[in-house]
């Protein structure tokens, strides 16, 4: 039976559950989700749901994704080099069909994930998971890695339930890739053993989670949490008359102001819009010139561009957004400078050039990206630099964007692990960004090829945030990347909601901690 | 003989300010058949819907129209109605029961996806209070009475499955349904052939003998004039040219108009057994109508006999010869030798 | 008597009628120049002429009349309508009220090369299929049906999706939705010619069969055809701005009417970004509406005769 | 629209007229002749669907596939074989077609789910507010294009007149703001989006329509909300159509009020209201008819753009994102739904007509 | 007149229409009929029998599914995808409101028809105006600005232009007014006598027919019942149906008499009688009338009836 009332008033009251739990959370964000099997899911709002539905072997604990903390692993340790981890398990935890989980059922999930070479693929790039006795599991990297625990935090390293996977046709083999088909049956159902069980999902318009009565932990907060298809100016209106307990997720920038006092707005900046210029001459003379990359990167008006996102995001300083250690400081951001950018232009030979700027035509985090592109044609415009728009569909940017042979592009960018480092990996010359962008090693300098790989030895964290910072300095003078702004993913909430806190963790807000307050 | 509907000076405007009808006068009596006859154009289709009350919207009347022995409401006792002065509902009480009407197109005039039965009952129904079985018991004498074979299947049909002298036959059942003692018939043959024309004739003579029924019947063919009506009116421009007797008429015409559309028509007179062959003399120019007609008398300009005064003077109807002949001529010139 | 269905003429009437309702006018008359001219003198053409020519002007005098550069994104963002900034400022803090006036530099051009396009690929096909009739005839009434199966806005968006947008993309596909419209007129009236008598008679007078197709058909097929023309141009405009609106259409940072209202969408406390750029689609359209309208009107009598 | 006016106008000739030409023969070689047609035009529709998805220049691979795994032939060779995209184009769409014939029109790669399954999903709540639009543009439609032919050429028929034009220039997705706007931003008596608030638990799905299955689930203020949210979309699609239908009806029956058998019903002496009940409306409703079937395709058009504003989960919406995400057996799936919603209300609108007019009636 | 050398030689011309719903209709079914040079003949028949189709496969705008027309001895060319390069058939149409391209001026229109060879076709088109009664200055006005019977002289000009030698009316006045009527049919008999171009009159007003055709056909059904010489066919008519016509035109005469009916109705083109068509209606019908009657040659005319086969010797044409 229904658990609301069309009186209009809270839906947090409770009805038939125990006194803490509340009835219903609703979370409106603006989505496209493929898959909520956590082998496929790659967006944000299917690790959203993801995350509350499946348990990891550890986990981060509210805004802060420096330090794991365990979930299914009581504890783990590291060898010297950073190439094996050996988790144990913690007793107790049970999937929500009831049967315990077992090593075997992490190392499934984790080579699964690796096998099935779907987009969060990536992220295992040379993991691999195995069980020497019950309880305890291995991981090894094939390169010294120190963030593995991280890794497997994400909500794609969740654990299934191997046994009943493999019943709907889940395998983690060689040829998961084509072989796997059990990823059809997770989008109606969850085989996790996290607080919350898929109910119902509905690419368009919700997911519904339902508290997972089995769940061996803490009682989940909610009874019921609906994940609603909402468009980011429908969301602030939700949130300026919301009923029940509502959380937002993109509400960034100009949308927040004016909203009622009463709502809890948390922050964290962890993205970073850029614009990418092809390196190789065989694409385009133009964007492969670094001269005129110097000129279009001086022509940017930083601070204009980072108000159109709103208040709370900043014009860059570096690829690092501020919600991660080895961010530079605020201090350092860029500034235009049209007289630099003349100069530059002159250098570099080109008279009048033209070029096209390609951008995935989609709102991202309630921001256009076309406003965006249009203000970078504008003010590019003013170095006399000519730009041509071309927003393309998604799916068609995606493809482009892989087939590597954009000249110019623009579009946001979030990490794949909460690390910095995990930059480096994707973006220094011959990774797999960079690649894309015809930035291999060759036309790369050796000194950035260094600095990259100072980031990726760092033995410890604090080295590795001078590293990154070195590595983002000689990245602004000369890279194809032009990285324009910062921008916040932010959790507004209704007041009577408790830890609606945001997390750049990549889940955005934990689910598994809010509660009615 | 008593008279029946005494119109006098109907005058017709259609919206915009546009003259059809220009002091029209004329009677009929009850029991008899009267003819009006003109070109196209003269404004008799537009008599026949003022009296019923069916001019375009918009459309202005002026003069009068006299019905006599229209039953008061409460029903004793009748009375006379100015037909130009009923309005909405008002109609009801004539249209229908005290006159009923005939159309040119048979086929245009019967709805087309409702049962003959339901075209002959429903107007009985509403008039006569009958039940249904009592209509349709009707219905079947009345489509009998105008020859229909089969008249229990006819009403089960549709007017499309019927060729069209039958619909007129069904048109004119629907029409004498009501009891109506003056049914106005505009043109209703004029579609026909002319074997399917005699037929209509010939019923519309039973009716008028055999029910007292008076007829108005509107048409150009002076031949269908001549065999049909006792007495006719010719029409030119919205007035009345000249009204007699229809045997005197269509021998003796004395208005210059009426003679020469006589002389424009094929000759299938009595000269017709003797074989006679004379060329066709046409009316110069063309017809106007009331509005673009030229001061003074609007067939002045294509008049033979016409003089200076045509031009000035309109002429009134007024009494020339034996009984109840009648013109609007200022010259009266004597036209019927060249008729010969 | 006969009681037997006497189809042909029940066929022929019914066919009619339902031409007529469904606006596919039989062509009896032309169109007059004298026609024209009373249409004109109607108080609602007057007005829809007088705010059509009042857009042209500002489509010819854009730079003048605008004051400000429609792309330049000088003001600040976001300020509601005031003396500075007429209807406002945008998400970019261009000035509304220049673009408004721009976006008729676009969409007035493009309306007419849409349905320019569509009458010209249209009217051929329509002419040849009611001249030549048979298989070809039969081919073109096929095809038009095809496309008539697809919600309009749905086709082209496929087909704009499938070309990506620009604005020569969502003119493409609005030429392939909107030319059957005009091969089925153009075809009905050219049907009805062809069994005229004075098509028969210039035929037998030794006229070929492509002089009569020039001389006897296309002059009479072309009244039709101007008036749904004449609606079509409103309807280009709706059409264009809706393929905007979703992204599909002329790319940033032209001022186009349909995607400054998606623009204007994304935050409805800012309402004058899209409510003036609606209310350009809609007196445009109008006045492209109420003279395809009276124009019609005065092809079919049966309407004029409320109008005087 | 055109047929709208126009457009929608918008607009069938061809088959208007030998839809009708049914007088002499029988209903079931009739139906084959029609089912034929159906058939010949979804082979048509499915084949410029799959033409116009080839000429796309993604694939939904890209999306699915990590970048690492793009990188690897094998794996990229498993996937276009699970999706038959390693076929040439001929055999990729006979393979489709075969699937079609046996009622299996793929999973959709957007959202991994069979598209049939989410046509049963998206299709109800489409019907939830097109319908009752439909109805409703009917019913004012009729009443108030009588009024105006009745008053031909009067105030009211000048107003309505000027009122329909008005509905015809309106950009559907600009209105759909703007009573956004005033009913829900400023008056706030609307709710915002979707088709039920949130803190209600949708109820199971039986007919589809949210509204009817919150009362067989027994609970009717569930039900009142979901009424609630449809009103607006519904409001905005009935503005769209009601424009046409008012200016069809109006001439339609502009022309039966001008009919001979109208003035003889009235020189009958039948009160007006009979006359105009029953012998005008029934003579009019033919051109109606035909044109509701017209309408009732424009309506569902117009579902794209407004199912967009108002976040309604429907059909329209689940078109546009899989034209945006070039989901090919999406877009084949939709366009074939409404290629056969097309195709079946026009041979409603057929069977009617051999029920209203006894001239065509089907022997 | 029969004695004239006939121009236009119809021989056992047949149209078929195949409609869906209705089945087959013979609309002309077996006729024969010659018109010579300067002679008018004049076909009559009630609506529905077959003339229109029958003019209309004469001139070559419909398919002619049997017989011949022969002008001269040569087929007339029908209208098709080719140039007709022989015009000497010449049509004139019922409705002068559509037989003239509302789009073009009235010279342009006669022009068309007016041979290649002529030196100067405007002072042509000009001297054929006159010849119907309007100025010159017709030729550089539209089709709109006359009125009815004007048109109606147009479309003859323009008949008139290629130097026809046979000129088909069919209803050329119906759609006019009693006075109109009279000018054209006055106008129309005179060219073809001066010009001596031979008229095939259709009418369904026996009348008129009767008072311009030399000869006049009676049409039933898509067949000719009777044809002979006017005064001779009206004054005596041999075939039943000739004779219910002509009683039941309604006659002008001091006493009131109403015209004579005939029974029954014209049965549907679609289903015929077999034997004589006019056989269920006809008064003086026989048994022998169930077998197809045979064309009887009386005098200078022909009759299809069974009645005259005993008296007179039996003839197939
Ligand atoms: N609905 C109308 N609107 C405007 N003028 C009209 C209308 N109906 C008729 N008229 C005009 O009114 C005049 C009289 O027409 P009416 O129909 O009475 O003529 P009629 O004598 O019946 O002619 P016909 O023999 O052709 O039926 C004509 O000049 C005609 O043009
Ligand atoms: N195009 C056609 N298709 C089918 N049947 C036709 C066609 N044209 C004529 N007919 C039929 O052929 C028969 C003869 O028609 P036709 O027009 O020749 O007669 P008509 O004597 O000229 O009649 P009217 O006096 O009414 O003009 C009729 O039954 C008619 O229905
Ligand atoms: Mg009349
Ligand atoms: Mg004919």
């Amino acid at each position: 039976g229904g658990s609301g009332n069309g009186g209009g008033a809270a839906g947090g009251s409770d009805s038939d559950g125990g006194a803490t739990q509340g009835g219903t959370l609703t979370v409106s964000t603006s989505f496209v989700v493929n898959s909520l099997d956590p082998g496929q899911v790659y967006e944000a709002t299917g690790a959203l749901a993801v995350h509350a539905m499946y348990d990891t072997l550890v986990t981060f604990e509210g805004s802060d994704v420096t330090t794991p903390v365990p979930l299914l692993a009581e504890s783990w340790e590291v060898n010297d080099d950073a190439t094996e981890f050996t988790f144990t398990l913690t007793d107790g935890a049970v999937f929500s069909d009831g049967t315990p989980v077992t090593a075997e059922d992490v190392v499934f999930s984790i080579n699964r994930l690796h096998n099935l070479q779907g987009s969060p693929a990536v992220t295992v790039e040379g993991l691999s998971a195995s069980s020497p006795s019950e309880g305890v599991v291995v991981v090894t990297s094939e390169q010294s890695n120190p963030n593995v625990p991280t890794i497997l935090a994400m909500p794609a390293a969740g654990i299934l339930n191997a046994e009943a996977t493999e019943a709907e046709g889940g395998t983690a083999a060689e040829d998961a890739a084509s072989a796997d088909a059990a990823t059809e049956f997770l989008n109606g159902e969850s085989l996790g053993s996290g607080p919350y069980v898929l109910d119902s999902f509905d690419p368009a318009s919700e997911i519904v989670l339902t508290a997972n009565p089995e769940y061996w932990g803490e009682t989940p907060g909610y009874q019921r949490i609906v994940i609603s298809n909402v468009e980011a100016e429908t969301q602030k209106l939700t949130m300026q008359r919301a009923e029940g307990d509502q959380i937002a997720l993109d509400l960034s920038g100009r949308l927040l102001e004016d909203l009622p006092e009463s709502v809890q707005v948390s922050a964290s900046q962890d993205t970073f819009y850029f614009l990418t210029l092809h390196q190789d001459p065989a694409i385009s003379e133009i964007t492969s010139n670094p001269d005129f990359v110097r000129a279009l990167r001086a022509s940017i008006d930083y601070d204009g561009l980072a108000a159109l996102f709103g208040e709370d995001a900043l014009p860059a300083a570096g690829m690092v957004p501020t919600a991660f250690p080895g961010a530079l400081p605020e201090s350092e951001a860029q500034q235009q400078d049209l007289a630099a950018a003349a100069d530059h232009l002159e250098a570099s030979g080109i008279t009048d050039p033209t070029v096209e700027l390609m951008y995935p035509a989609i709102t991202y985090r309630g921001v256009d990206l076309g406003t965006i592109a249009t203000k970078i044609q504008f003010d590019a415009d003013q170095a006399g630099i000519e730009i041509v728009l071309d927003p393309q569909p998604i799916a068609s940017f995606l493809e482009a964007q892989t087939a590597g042979e954009v000249p110019f592009r623009f579009s946001p960018q979030s990490l794949n692990y909460p690390v910095a480092a995990s930059l480096v990996n994707n973006f220094a010359p011959g990774q797999a960004s960079a690649t894309r962008t015809g930035w291999t090693e060759d036309r790369a300098s050796e000194e950035i090829i260094a600095a990259g790989a100072a980031v990726q030895s760092a033995p410890d964290a604090e080295s590795q945030i001078s590293a990154i910072q070195d590595w983002q300095h000689l990245l602004n003078e000369d890279s194809p990347y032009v990285t324009l702004a910062y921008n916040s993913g932010v959790v507004a909430a209704t007041e009577t909601i408790a830890n609606a806190e945001y997390s750049p963790a990549g889940w955005q807000v934990d689910l598994r901690a809010v509660a009615p307050q | 003989m008593t008279a029946l509907l005494e119109v006098e000076n109907l005058g017709v405007h259609l919206p915009g300010d546009m003259p059809v009808i220009h002091d029209a006068t004329l009677r009929v009596d009850e029991g008899e058949v009267v003819g009006v006859a003109g070109e196209s154009g003269s404004g008799k289709s537009m008599t026949a819907s003022a009296l019923l009350g069916l001019l375009p919207p918009g459309a202005r009347t002026s003069g009068a129209a006299r019905l006599h022995g229209v039953p008061q409401p409460g029903g004793s006792g009748t009375s006379t109605v100015d037909l130009l002065g009923l309005r909405g509902a008002e109609w009801n009480r004539v249209r229908g029961t005290e006159i009923a009407m005939v159309f040119q197109d048979a086929t245009a005039s019967l709805h087309p996806m409702l049962s003959v039965g339901r075209q002959l009952t429903e107007h009985m129904r509403v008039h006569l209070g009958m039940d249904k079985s009592a209509a349709r018991r009707r219905a079947v004498e009345l489509l009998d009475r105008v020859r229909i074979p089969d008249p229990d299947r006819a009403l089960r049909a549709y007017p499309h499955q019927f060729s069209g002298g039958m619909r007129q036959r069904v048109a004119i059942a629907s029409a004498l349904a009501c009891h109506p003692r003056l049914l106005i018939a505009d043109e209703p043959t004029t579609a026909l052939d002319v074997t399917v024309q005699a037929g209509i004739l010939r019923l519309l003579d039973e009716l008028r003998t055999e029910t007292g029924l008076s007829v108005l019947f509107v048409t150009h063919d002076l031949g269908v004039l001549a065999s049909l009506t006792a007495r006719s009116y010719v029409f030119y421009a919205g007035r009345v040219m000249e009204t007699a007797p229809t045997p005197e008429l269509v021998t003796r015409p004395r208005h210059p108009y009426t003679a020469a559309l006589l002389r424009a028509r094929p000759h299938a007179d009595e000269s017709w057994d003797q074989g006679a062959r004379q060329p066709l003399q046409s009316i110069p120019g063309s017809p106007v109508t009331p509005a673009t007609a030229p001061p003074g008398c609007p067939f002045a300009p294509r008049c033979t006999h016409a003089i200076e005064e045509c031009t000035t003077a309109v002429p009134t109807l007024s009494a020339a010869g034996p009984a109840g002949h009648e013109l609007a001529c200022v010259v009266r010139p004597d036209v019927t030798e060249a008729l010969a | 008597m006969s009681i037997e269905p006497r189809t042909d003429d029940v066929v022929a009437q019914t066919d009619d009628r339902v031409d007529r309702a469904l606006g596919r006018r039989r062509w009896a008359g032309r169109l007059r120049l004298s026609q024209i001219h009373s249409t004109w003198r109607q108080p609602s053409v007057v007005l829809a002429m007088v705010l059509l020519a009042a857009w042209v002007l500002a489509a010819l005098l854009a730079p003048v009349l605008a004051g400000q550069d429609p792309i330049a994104q000088s003001g600040d963002l976001y300020m509601p309508p005031s003396g500075a900034h007429w209807f406002g400022t945008d998400e970019l803090g261009r000035d509304v009220f220049a673009r408004v006036v721009h976006g008729a530099r676009l969409s007035l051009p493009l309306a007419v090369i849409i349905v320019a396009c569509a009458l010209a690929i249209g009217g051929l096909l329509g002419l040849l299929a009611g001249y030549l009739g048979r298989g070809f005839d039969e081919a073109i009434m096929r095809i038009t049906d095809l496309v008539f199966a697809f919600p309009q806005i749905i086709l082209a968006m496929a087909v704009a999706a499938a070309f990506g947008p620009s604005t020569q993309n969502a003119v493409i596909a609005l030429v392939i939705v909107s030319w059957p419209v005009y091969a089925r007129v153009i075809r009905s009236a050219v049907l009805s010619i062809r069994s005229s008598d004075f098509l028969a008679a210039s035929r037998l007078l030794g006229v070929g069969p492509w002089r009569a197709l020039r001389k006897d058909v296309l002059p009479n097929s072309v009244g039709p055809a101007v008036v749904l023309a004449t609606l079509e141009l409103g309807n280009a405009v709706l059409m264009l701005a809706a393929l905007s609106f979703l992204g599909l259409g002329p790319r940033p940072p032209a001022p186009e009417w349909g995607a400054m209202i998606a623009a204007g969408s994304k935050d409805l406390s800012i309402w004058w970004v899209s409510v003036f750029p609606g209310l350009a689609i809609l007196t445009v359209v109008l006045a492209f509406n109420v003279i395809g309208d009276a124009l019609r009107d005065r092809l079919d009598p049966r309407y004029a005769k409320g109008l005087s | 629209m055109s047929t709208t006016t126009t457009s929608p106008a918008s607009t069938v000739s061809r088959s208007a007229a030998r839809r009708l030409r049914v007088g002499g023969y029988a209903l079931g070689a009739y139906l084959l002749r029609r089912l034929v047609i159906t058939a010949v035009l979804l082979l048509g529709v499915t084949a410029v669907t799959f033409l116009l998805v080839q000429l796309v220049p993604g694939d939904s691979m890209t999306a699915t596939l990590s970048e690492a795994a793009l990188q690897d032939p094998e794996i990229v060779a498993a996937y276009r074989e699970r999706w038959g995209l390693d076929e040439p184009v001929h055999v990729q769409y006979l393979v489709y077609l075969q699937n079609v014939l046996t009622g299996d029109l793929g999973v959709s790669q957007q959202t991994g789910r069979s598209v049939l399954g989410d046509l049963m999903t998206y299709v109800p709540a489409t019907l939830e507010i097109a319908v009752p639009a439909m109805l409703l543009s009917l019913l004012i439609g009729v009443a108030v294009g009588l009024y105006a032919a009745v008053r031909h050429g009067r105030a009211g028929d000048q107003v309505v007149r000027a009122g329909t034009l008005l509905g015809l220039s309106t950009p559907p997705f600009w209105l759909s703001l703007v009573v956004l706007y005033v009913f829900f931003f400023v008056l706030g008596i609307s709710p915002s989006g979707g088709r039920l608030s949130t803190y209600w638990v949708p109820p199971e799905q039986v007919t589809g329509v949210m509204s009817l299955d919150a009362l067989l689930a027994g609970e009717p203020a569930m039900a009142w909300d979901a009424v609630q949210h449809a009103v607006l979309p519904v409001l905005v699609l009935t503005v769209l159509t009601v424009a046409t239908l008012v200016r069809f009806v109006r001439s339609a029956m502009l022309e039966v009020l001008d009919q001979d058998y109208i003035r003889a019903a009235r020189a009958k002496g039948l009160p007006g209201r009979t006359v105009l009940l029953s012998h005008v409306l029934r003579a009019g409703l033919v051109p109606v008819i035909t044109v509701s079937g017209l309408a009732f395709a424009a309506l569902l058009s117009g579902t794209v753009l407004v199912e967009q504003i108002f976040s309604w989960p429907g059909v329209g919406q689940y078109a546009y994102r899989a034209a945006a995400a070039l989901d090919m057996p999406a877009i084949l799936g939709v366009s074939l739904f409404v290629a056969v919603v097309y195709t079946v209300v026009n041979l409603i609108v057929d069977l009617l007509y051999g029920l209203i007019d006894p001239r065509i009636r089907l022997s | 007149m029969s004695e004239q050398q006939a121009a236009l030689e119809v021989t056992d011309l047949e149209v078929t229409f195949r409609s869906r719903g209705r089945g087959t209709v013979h609309a002309v079914d077996g006729v024969s009929l010659s018109v010579a040079r300067g002679e008018v003949v004049g076909l009559v028949g009630e609506s529905g029998c077959g003339k229109s189709s029958f003019a209309r496969a004469v001139v070559g705008l419909e398919r002619v599914s049997g017989g011949s027309v022969r002008l001269d001895g040569r087929e007339v060319q029908p209208v098709g995808w080719r140039v007709r390069s022989d015009v000497r058939v010449q049509m004139v149409f019922q409705n002068p409101y559509s037989s003239l391209n509302p789009r073009r001026t009235i010279g342009s229109q006669i022009r068309d028809g007016i041979p290649a060879d002529v030196a100067d076709p405007e002072a042509d088109v000009a001297d054929l105006l006159e010849r119907v009664g309007l100025g010159a200055e017709a030729a550089t006005r539209y089709p709109h600005q006359f009125s009815g019977g004007q048109r109606q002289r147009v479309a003859i000009a323009r008949a008139l232009a290629p130097r026809p030698e046979i000129l088909i009316a069919d209803e050329p006045v119906t759609a006019l007014d009693a006075s109109a009527q009279a000018q054209i049919v006055t106008l129309l008999t005179s060219l073809v006598r001066d010009l001596d171009v031979g008229m095939l009159f259709i009418s369904h007003d026996l009348a008129l027919v009767r008072q311009i055709a030399d000869r006049t056909a009676v049409m039933y059904l898509g067949r000719i019942v009777e044809d002979g010489a006017t005064d001779t066919v009206w004054g005596d008519p041999a075939h039943p149906y000739t004779h219910a016509l002509i009683d039941a035109i309604p006659r002008i005469s001091a006493q009131a008499t109403l015209p004579e009916t005939l029974a029954g109705e014209v049965p549907d083109a679609a289903h015929v009688p077999t034997g004589c068509r006019f056989r269920p209606r006809c008064p003086s019908a026989m048994d022998i009338c169930a077998e197809d009657p045979p064309v009887v040659r009386l005098g200078d005319r022909h009759a299809a009836c069974w009645l005259h086969i005993e008296t007179k010797e039996k003839h197939h044409v």
